[in-house]
């Protein structure tokens, strides 16, 4: 590090009259493109979606029925992945696992971060003895496991995508609200929010037009990291054998399956969904990166 | 003063907190489809075992009557007896607790000692290629699931280079498992590298953030060296949330020595839980939720405590 | 390790690995429920030799007269009265084995027999009018009816466990030894001592209740983390004297870190999954011997007879012959199980012979066959929906109609709660899943622990609220273990306490009756053929209790299914 | 490099400078071709508005511009050159021959650190004494620049010390080494007047003593005026005047310089100087009996229990309609609090607070909203009073929004007369608050405050984040804005001279006390009371000559500084 690099805060206001001459957009958009590994996380996402959701219109394979007769054949020119334990095409499945996984991670990322920011934003605002209760509840959720909350949803429900969706999302809502909990003290005390409530505005509209605006963009660098952290979750649940039920299935589950396999020497059953979880987890982080930059906010 | 009311309210706060996980935990408990007798006595068993097992444990009593039986006898001590494993439950976690520490312990200082350096010279080196490509190391190691990692390291270092044992120390006693540090080597590292991805990255931006603060230039201008402005000014004062984040770190880190102590072959609180889970054993899965619940209030607490150390002002402000 | 050193040294004694997650935890040879696990019995067996002790060390079920401390058991003409004798044994302490301490045994467990965790109303030890010591080393059992002799001798007296009355006769620790248990509220306070000393694991190696035993080995230590020592007993006087010195018991906390441990040669003597099989070659390449060990049980999943959605439907045979049309045991025995499981089509254990498995049984009346399946189906009124699902369309009993209770457009949707946990267990579910689904029966499969499961399960009433259970597997080990001579009233009987699924055909009733009840073993035959055709469950391949692992060399371990006879292995000497 | 410094050389001397940043919109111009010198024991003061570059020539002089930043031109500093790329030797450099006090005492320190430490490391930085010894010496610098007790207090974190102790601390570290030239940004701005005028002081007498140059950053006039020898004055990155103090302050050669000067409010300190900024009259304040706010006997606390604190005790007051209260005092002396609890965001634990002869927290909601809807407020901070997520126009909008039902172009032809009334074009309707200057935004403020025609504004540090020159068009227009719709104002400000310029009566308070009050005339020329006359000495005067003549009363008084 050179002596300049040490950053001297900028202060001061720009002259009366003087405009800003690039428009707001354009300078986020350009300060996202200057993360390459957020632009490079973008792309993957992009192909990983691509891959799981337009793959099967290209190479289109069986993935209800199992064929026994077919289990774990090495790579070939009709199973360009392999089969894998009781013969389903493993580059099929593949696409069918990431189904599952992309949309459980984005569907129960995107539903942590809204229950976190609706349940911060509330206790923050309200404050006091309703806050107090509210962080409470939040602490007790940090403490108890959140495998055990799991086990005993996974008894009750039958995993499936969309139970896997609420079960992890009522799992993950915690960071998120005490994020937008600390944010929407700060906002409340701002002085455009002291001006409103001083003329009479009333606190529906002081939350919907100024503190829910003000928190997005945390909760949307949030949000990305919710989504990683959901496709690893998905993954662990999977692992510990409450993952979705076949014909379903997820690359985590996937990848489970294939490690009891991996002195066997079909690697054709854990590299694919291996390398497709870490991509895709460091994708979005590196998304979430990149919008923090853009955002220019502290999260996480 | 100030500080011991600070701490009598954050204590006030985590007795509530534990409270409110005993209730939860308990009435989640009693979801759980079937309850616990037949799964426990097995295929075989008669229905007067399954009655005289329901009636042993209580469990033909309104969860209400149950809970606050249960309390009393927490109240005084009592976590109970495990349904399976012919134990007290407090036995079970004396026994289990401290390896799953020892564990824990080791792998979040191993951990630590290497993320914290990492971070500050990732900060120190921002944007630049060595950081970009400690950054992606550390979202690969971040994205990468535990039981994989575990996997990894045996196939490489117990098959291919026979450099380890593929199974963590049998002693019982913590004395007896710290007398084989090489058995400890891979299961320590496969719980460090998940710490060492995430911590790195806070301190990356916790140093970031500090570097940019005013004090940083007022350093800078009395004629402090870059190198000693961050060992002396802004490692600590980055800290501050890092140890916050640790605090929150605790439950993370015991899902994490589940897997690890199935991969290796260490029975730790992980799996006692999980074993209790799969039964389930009542008694023992209340203990440790309970315990880990402790152990995390414990824990911010701790961190809220060591922020007082770091941060004088927080003794006044809060 | 150095192998060279680890040979030499393992020549005195072997390591051996617990089933995974599996720990002892009972060290009384009086069960209690909740602890009955095949450990504990195997831990025991070898510390108190038992009166009667059958396994499959001659190659089929039979009385291992080696094992146990019986020389001979006679029974009267009339069949009510046995004659035991003992062999000549004794207690660690010296003092010789009696028929006191069978007495001593029975009296305790006449007096506690509600916690005892083998009773069964009805079995031992009602069946017991009277005791009779005749000597010190003959005793007479008097019975209160005439049963079959199979299935007394190993189902019923194998239970009894002669246990040292000279040491543990007393109400304490300090207490002095009498003969308490001769009254019945002496014999509770007794068996209540001996047992609550079993609560205490922490003092299983040092207690010296458990130090009086008469087995080929003696504890050395135990951990609560369930390693156990054993040593060889110097002072036994029996005839299965033991080979190894040292024994070592050790816990696994997964299957990986067990197979870790086989491979890195840690390990004389362990286990792999079936889908290890594959690796089998490189097991054996570095020194293992691979043996599928199948367990004396069967596996199968029960219909709920009593669900008020499907009951009516499993009620009909023609539905529960369609779904064992579909099930493709000979494939799933073979690539899911990789050979290591064995095709069942009844209630007789078939992987080793036996003289009661019936030739119906053997022959598989329902062989796979898909258009079998669907055509049962479509004959009785069924069509198949767009969605591939059969729906139920000419209602009524008539010959081709779906059958009393089936509504029109009742769909054959199956709900099945499987055991989770086995990446074997879940190819199996997908593979039937798959299969049901080409003759139009739709399965939904949700798994569960198998705890989970079986609490699932229960015996219930149609009204009931945990009656919607509808089909349920547990059988990834096995579903049933059988005693010896395997009588299925408990899990086929009408009132079985194990009967899960409310099974229920009188004809059957009789048949097990009169097996147990009569001299003649043949009633066990018909019952073979009748169940095997009757499908009270849907019959499935019976996976192996464990594929072991050995090291090559260690010898005698033919014995071990899910009980171990370490007194029986051995080194081979010249290797 | 690092020769030994010369009595005759300049301390600093700065050849041809151009400084420029490049920015995320593009290439950043912010010094363009500044030279100048300031020789040993010499006070430079730069001055300039916001945005000149004073900070950057202040910076460049220590070698601490940042990364984007790209330098042509000479700096030396004591015959050193000051060469960004070489930061060895510039750490040599720092501390010893050049110092530098920031502007914001509380930024400043390390929060986490003693001070006696933080002193202490500028002192082993050069210098190898043992730790004991730094200490020591430490000590001697806190008793130095003034710090009671400084065996105690070098054991203090910075949050235990208040702002002016804070920057004393600062400067300690600034003079520890006695260098050669000593850098002051702004040193005073974030402190009270009363504070301010201490820390100048202390900066004379420590400058005087050592033959230290010092190199001031300031904009404002008064402290000018008070210290420096000779001034330099800097717009858009060019240096466009310099000379003695007394020249360029009383005879101002650039039309810029001019402007700048007349732009400073200046106190009166005296009754026989006339007053021509004051366009409001006196007569406004008998003419109204009806009263806008009345405060009686109110008081305010915070927090609960042990933590309680009364930041308002027993406060009376009345606000006539359309006319203006001015409200001074020291910082925490609970001028905002006091504007709180006026607009109700405050309840009064005791006494009550009148609108518009009602009291408002009394009323059902829907009235209350009615008279909620007739107060304007305009608050301190530019960037915190607009939401920077919406644009110019919902901005001044919402009030309407909260308030009354309008179609969507009535709504814009509103704003849009309205942002016309404040004196800002029309272009700026659809941008953002970022994409304003702060005089635009505080305007932007105003327009939102007016919007609903109010019948009292309350401005609270409305314009103390202003440069002047912005300030005192933003006042003008508030004064013009007032006569035209006769709301009546609390104006609320630490700033006597814009106080007197805007307001007919004046409170003066003092620890949540109203210690005087009265018409401005009186109150700010002859005051009463002991803490008011404190007040005005402290704030120096723009003008070099008054300014020096009332140091010498007071110094001859006695009763400035501790
Ligand atoms: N790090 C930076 N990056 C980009 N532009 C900068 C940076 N620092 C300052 N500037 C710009 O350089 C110009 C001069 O800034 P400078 O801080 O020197 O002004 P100043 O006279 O000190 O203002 P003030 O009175 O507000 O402190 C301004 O236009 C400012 O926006
Ligand atoms: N929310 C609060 N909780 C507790 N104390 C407060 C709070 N707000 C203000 N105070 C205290 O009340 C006193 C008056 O504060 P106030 O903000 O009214 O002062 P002020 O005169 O406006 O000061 P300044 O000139 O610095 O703005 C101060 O001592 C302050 O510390
Ligand atoms: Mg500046
Ligand atoms: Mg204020």
């Amino acid at each position: 590090m050179s002596e300049a690099q040490i950053e001297v805060s900028r202060r001061g206001g720009a002259p009366d009259g003087m405009a800003a001459p690039v428009s707001n957009r354009m300078l986020m958009w350009k300060r996202f493109m200057r993360n390459k590994i957020a632009v490079v996380g973008a792309v993957v996402v992009v192909l990983a979606f691509a891959f799981a959701f337009l793959g099967p219109l290209i190479y289109q394979t069986d993935q209800v029925h199992v064929q026994l007769s077919a289990a774990n054949e090495a790579p070939s020119a009709n199973h360009w992945l392999g089969t894998d334990a009781v013969g389903f095409d493993q580059l099929g499945r593949m696409m069918v696992g990431g189904q599952v996984s992309l949309t459980i991670g984005l569907a129960a990322g995107v539903l942590a971060t809204v229950i976190g920011a609706l349940w911060g934003s509330v206790a923050g605002y309200t404050g006091g003895w309703v806050d107090a209760i509210m962080m409470r509840i939040v602490d007790s959720g940090i403490a108890i496991p959140a495998l055990f909350i799991l086990l005993v949803i996974s008894a009750i429900v039958s995993p499936n995508s969309l139970t896997m969706i609420l079960v992890i999302g009522c799992l993950a809502w915690l960071v998120p609200s005490r994020l937008v909990r600390a944010e929407t003290l700060t906002l409340k005390s701002r002085d455009y929010v002291l001006t409103l409530r001083g003329i009479g505005g009333g606190h529906w509209r002081v939350v919907s037009r100024h503190i829910v605006p003000n928190t997005i963009s945390t909760l949307v660098v949030n949000a990305t990291f919710q989504i990683a952290d959901a496709i690893l979750l998905v993954a662990y649940v999977s692992y510990l054998g409450m993952g979705v039920q076949a014909p379903a299935t997820d690359w985590g589950g996937m990848l489970s399956a294939g490690l009891s396999a991996a002195y066997s020497g079909f690697w054709w059953l854990i590299i694919p969904p291996g390398v497709a979880i870490i991509l895709v987890v460091c994708a979005f982080n590196a998304i979430g990166d990149g919008l923090r930059d853009m955002f220019d906010v502290k999260g996480r | 003063m100030e500080t011991f009311r600070f701490i009598l309210k954050r204590v006030g706060q985590s007795v509530v907190v534990v409270f409110l996980v005993t209730i939860v935990v308990f009435a989640l408990l009693h979801l759980l489809p079937g309850g616990p007798a037949r799964g426990i006595l097995g295929v075989q068993a008669t229905p007067e075992q399954i009655a005289a097992f329901k009636e042993k444990r209580g469990l033909d009593e309104p969860l209400v009557i149950q809970y606050l039986e249960y309390l009393g006898r927490l109240l005084q001590g009592d976590l109970g007896r495990s349904y399976v494993l012919n134990a007290p439950v407090a036995d079970l976690i004396i026994d289990r607790l401290p390896k799953t520490l020892l564990l824990s312990v080791l792998s979040a200082a191993v951990g630590l000692m290497i993320a914290l350096p990492l971070g500050i010279w990732q900060a120190y080196k921002r944007n630049r290629p060595s950081d970009y490509v400690l950054t992606s190391l550390s979202f690969v190691a971040y994205a990468t699931p535990v039981f994989f990692v575990g996997l990894i390291l045996i196939i490489v270092f117990t098959q291919w280079l026979s450099w380890f044992p593929p199974l963590a120390p049998r002693g019982d006693s913590i004395a007896d498992i710290l007398s084989d540090p090489q058995a400890l080597v891979l299961p320590v590292t496969t719980a460090a590298l998940g710490i060492i991805a995430l911590f790195s990255r806070y301190m990356r931006a916790s140093t970031l953030d500090n570097l940019s603060e005013d004090y940083v230039r007022t350093a800078a201008a009395k004629g402090t060296s870059e190198g000693q402005i961050l060992a002396r000014h802004v490692f600590r004062n980055s800290l501050t949330s890092i140890t916050t984040m640790l605090g929150y770190y605790i439950p993370v880190l015991f899902a994490g020595s589940l897997v690890v102590e199935q991969l290796f072959n260490y029975p730790g609180m992980g799996l006692l839980f999980w074993n209790a889970a799969q039964a389930p054993d009542f008694p023992v899965l209340l203990g440790c939720v309970l315990i880990i619940s402790i152990a995390t209030v414990i824990g911010s607490l701790l961190a809220d405590l060591v922020q007082v150390f770091i941060d004088p002002r927080v003794r006044h402000s809060s | 390790s150095d192998p060279a050193e680890s040979s030499a040294e393992t020549k005195n004694s072997v390591s051996y690995a617990w089933p995974v997650s599996q720990t002892p935890n009972w060290i009384s040879p009086i069960s209690s429920a909740g602890h009955t696990s095949t450990i504990n019995a195997s831990l025991n067996q070898v510390l108190w030799t038992p009166l009667i002790e059958f396994n499959t060390s001659g190659g089929s079920m039979g009385w291992d007269k080696e094992a146990s401390l019986a020389k001979s058991v006679e029974f009267s003409p009339d069949g009510r009265v046995a004659t035991i004798t003992l062999k000549d044994m004794s207690w660690s302490d010296g003092v010789p084995v009696t028929s006191r301490d069978v007495e001593f045994w029975l009296n305790l467990i006449k007096a506690n027999k509600e916690n005892w965790a083998n009773y069964v109303d009805g079995r031992m030890p009602d069946i017991i009018k009277k005791f009779e010591a005749v000597n010190s080393s003959t005793f007479k059992l008097t019975f209160d009816d005439v049963y079959n002799q199979d299935w007394l001798k190993s189902n019923q007296l194998s239970f009894i466990q002669p246990i040292p009355q000279h040491a543990w006769d007393k109400k304490s620790d300090s207490g002095a030894v009498g003969n308490y248990d001769r009254t019945e509220s002496g014999a509770k306070k007794v068996f209540e001592y001996i047992q609550s000393e079993a609560k205490d694991m922490a003092s299983y190696d040092t207690n010296p209740l458990w130090k009086t035993t008469n087995g080929p080995y003696k504890i050395d230590t135990f951990t609560s983390s369930g390693k156990v020592v054993l040593a060889k007993n110097k002072k036994y006087d029996g005839t299965d004297a033991a080979h190894i010195e040292t024994v070592k018991l050790l816990p696994f906390t997964s299957v990986e870190a067990e197979q870790n441990a086989l491979r890195s040669g840690e390990l004389d003597y362990g286990y792999i999954t079936a889908s290890a099989m594959a690796q089998k070659e490189t097991f054996e390449a570095s020194g293992y011997k691979i043996t599928p060990k199948p367990g004396w049980s069967i596996t199968y999943m029960p219909y709920n007879f009593n669900n008020p959605k499907m009951g009516d439907v499993f009620s009909q045979l023609y539905v529960r012959q369609a779904i064992q049309h579909s099930i493709d045991q000979k494939s799933i025995s073979e690539v899911i199980w990789q050979g290591t499981a064995e095709p069942g089509y009844g209630p007789i254990p078939q992987g080793s012979d036996s003289p009661y498995l019936s030739e119906v049984q053997k022959n598989n009346p329902y062989p796979y066959s898909i258009d079998k399946a669907k055509k049962l189906l479509t004959s009785h009124g069924w069509k198949m929906g767009s969605d591939g699902v059969a729906v139920c369309s000419s209602v009524g009993t008539g010959e081709n109609e779906c059958g009393e209770g089936i509504e029109k457009g009742t769909r054959l949707e199956i709900k099945l709660l499987a055991q989770s946990g086995s990446t074997e267990t879940d190819n199996m579910m997908n593979e039937i899943r798959s299969s049901l689904s080409k003759a139009g029966i739709k399965l939904d499969v949700k798994s569960a622990p198998v705890n989970s499961v079986l609490s699932q399960t229960p015996r219930c009433k149609p009204s009931q609220k945990q009656c919607d259970w509808q089909l349920s597997f547990f059988g990834t080990s096995g579903s049933w273990y059988f005693p010896p001579y395997p009588t299925g009233e408990r899990i086929f009987g009408t009132d079985g306490p194990s009967n899960f699924g409310h099974y229920s055909n009188p004809k059957a009733d009789r048949l097990m009756q009169k097996a147990v009840s009569s001299k003649d073993s043949s009633a066990m035959v018909k019952y073979s053929a009748l169940l095997a055709k009757d499908l009270p469950v849907v019959w499935m391949p019976n996976p192996v209790y464990q594929v072991s692992a050995t090291r090559e060399g260690l010898k005698g371990t033919a014995a071990d299914v899910d009980e171990i006879y370490p007194q029986r292995w051995h080194w081979e000497t010249q290797k | 490099m690092t020769s030994t410094t010369l009595a005759t050389e300049a301390a600093l001397k700065i050849d041809d400078l151009n400084v420029a940043f490049t920015a995320e919109s593009g290439t950043v111009p912010a010094v363009e071709g500044v030279s100048l010198q300031v020789a040993p024991g010499e006070v430079l003061a730069l001055v300039g508005e916001s945005g000149s570059g004073k900070s950057t020539v202040a910076l460049t002089a220590m070698g601490l511009l940042p990364s984007n930043a790209q330098m042509t031109g000479n700096v030396s500093v004591a015959g050193s050159t000051i060469d960004v790329p070489d930061g060895r030797s510039l750490n040599k450099i720092r501390g010893r021959v050049v110092s530098m006090v920031f502007q914001e005492p509380a930024s400043a320190l390390n929060p986490l650190k003693r001070i006696g430490d933080q002193i202490a490391e500028v002192i082993t930085n050069h210098t190898d004494v043992p730790a004991r010894e730094a200490k020591a010496r430490a000590v001697t610098l806190l008793d130095r620049v003034g710090i009671a007790d400084p065996e105690q207090r070098i054991r203090d974190y910075p949050f235990q010390l208040s702002g002016g102790q804070r920057q004393r601390v600062v400067i300690a570290i600034a003079i520890a080494n006695d260098p050669a030239l000593l850098i002051a940004d702004e040193p005073t701005t974030a402190l009270d007047v009363t504070v301010q005028a201490e820390i100048l002081d202390l900066l004379r007498s420590l400058a005087s003593g050592t033959n230290t140059a010092v190199l001031l950053v300031t904009h404002n006039m008064g402290v000018v005026a008070d210290f420096a020898e000779r001034v330099a004055v800097m717009l858009k990155g060019e240096l466009v005047e310099s000379g003695q103090v007394n020249d360029v302050l009383l005879h101002p050669q650039h039309e810029y310089t001019r402007r700048l000067l007349k732009a400073v409010p200046r106190l009166r300190v005296t009754t026989d100087e006339p007053d021509p900024e004051n366009t409001n009259t006196e007569s406004a304040v008998s003419a109204s009996e009806h009263i806008a706010l009345e405060f009686e006997n109110v008081s305010v606390t915070y927090g609960r229990g042990r933590r309680r604190f009364e930041a308002l005790k027993s406060v009376s007051f009345q606000l006539p309609q359309s006319a203006t209260l001015g409200l001074v005092g020291e910082s925490g002396s609970g001028k905002s609090t006091t504007g709180r609890a006026a607009i109700g965001l405050l309840k009064p634990s005791a006494g009550s607070v009148r609108l518009f002869n009602r009291d408002l927290r009394s009323l059902p909601w829907r009235t209350r909203r009615k008279f909620q809807a007739q107060i304007g407020i305009v608050l301190q901070d530019p960037v915190a009073s607009l939401d920077p997520r919406m644009s110019v126009m919902d901005c001044v909008a919402e009030p309407l929004m909260t308030h009354r039902r309008l179609s969507g172009t009535e709504r814009r032809q509103k704003v849009a007369s309205l942002l016309d009334s404040v004196h800002l074009p029309a272009g700026v309707i659809r941008r953002f608050p970022h994409e304003l200057s702060g005089g635009q935004r505080q305007r932007v403020s105003m327009a939102r405050a007016l919007i609903l025609e109010p019948r009292l504004l309350i401005a609270d540090e409305a314009t103390s984040a202003l440069d002047v020159s912005v300030q005192a068009s933003v006042l003008s227009v508030l004064t013009e804005l007032q006569q035209t719709y006769g709301f009546a104002c609390l104006f609320i400000s630490h700033d006597l001279a814009v106080v007197q310029q805007m307001s007919q009566t004046v409170a003066v308070m003092r620890r949540g006390e109203i210690v005087e009050s009265g018409p401005t005339g009186s109150v700010l020329v002859n005051p009463e009371v002991e803490y008011t006359r404190e007040l005005l000495s402290a704030a120096p005067v723009p003008d070099p000559v008054v300014q020096k003549q009332r140091r010498r009363t007071v110094e001859v008084g006695g009763s400035v500084g501790q």
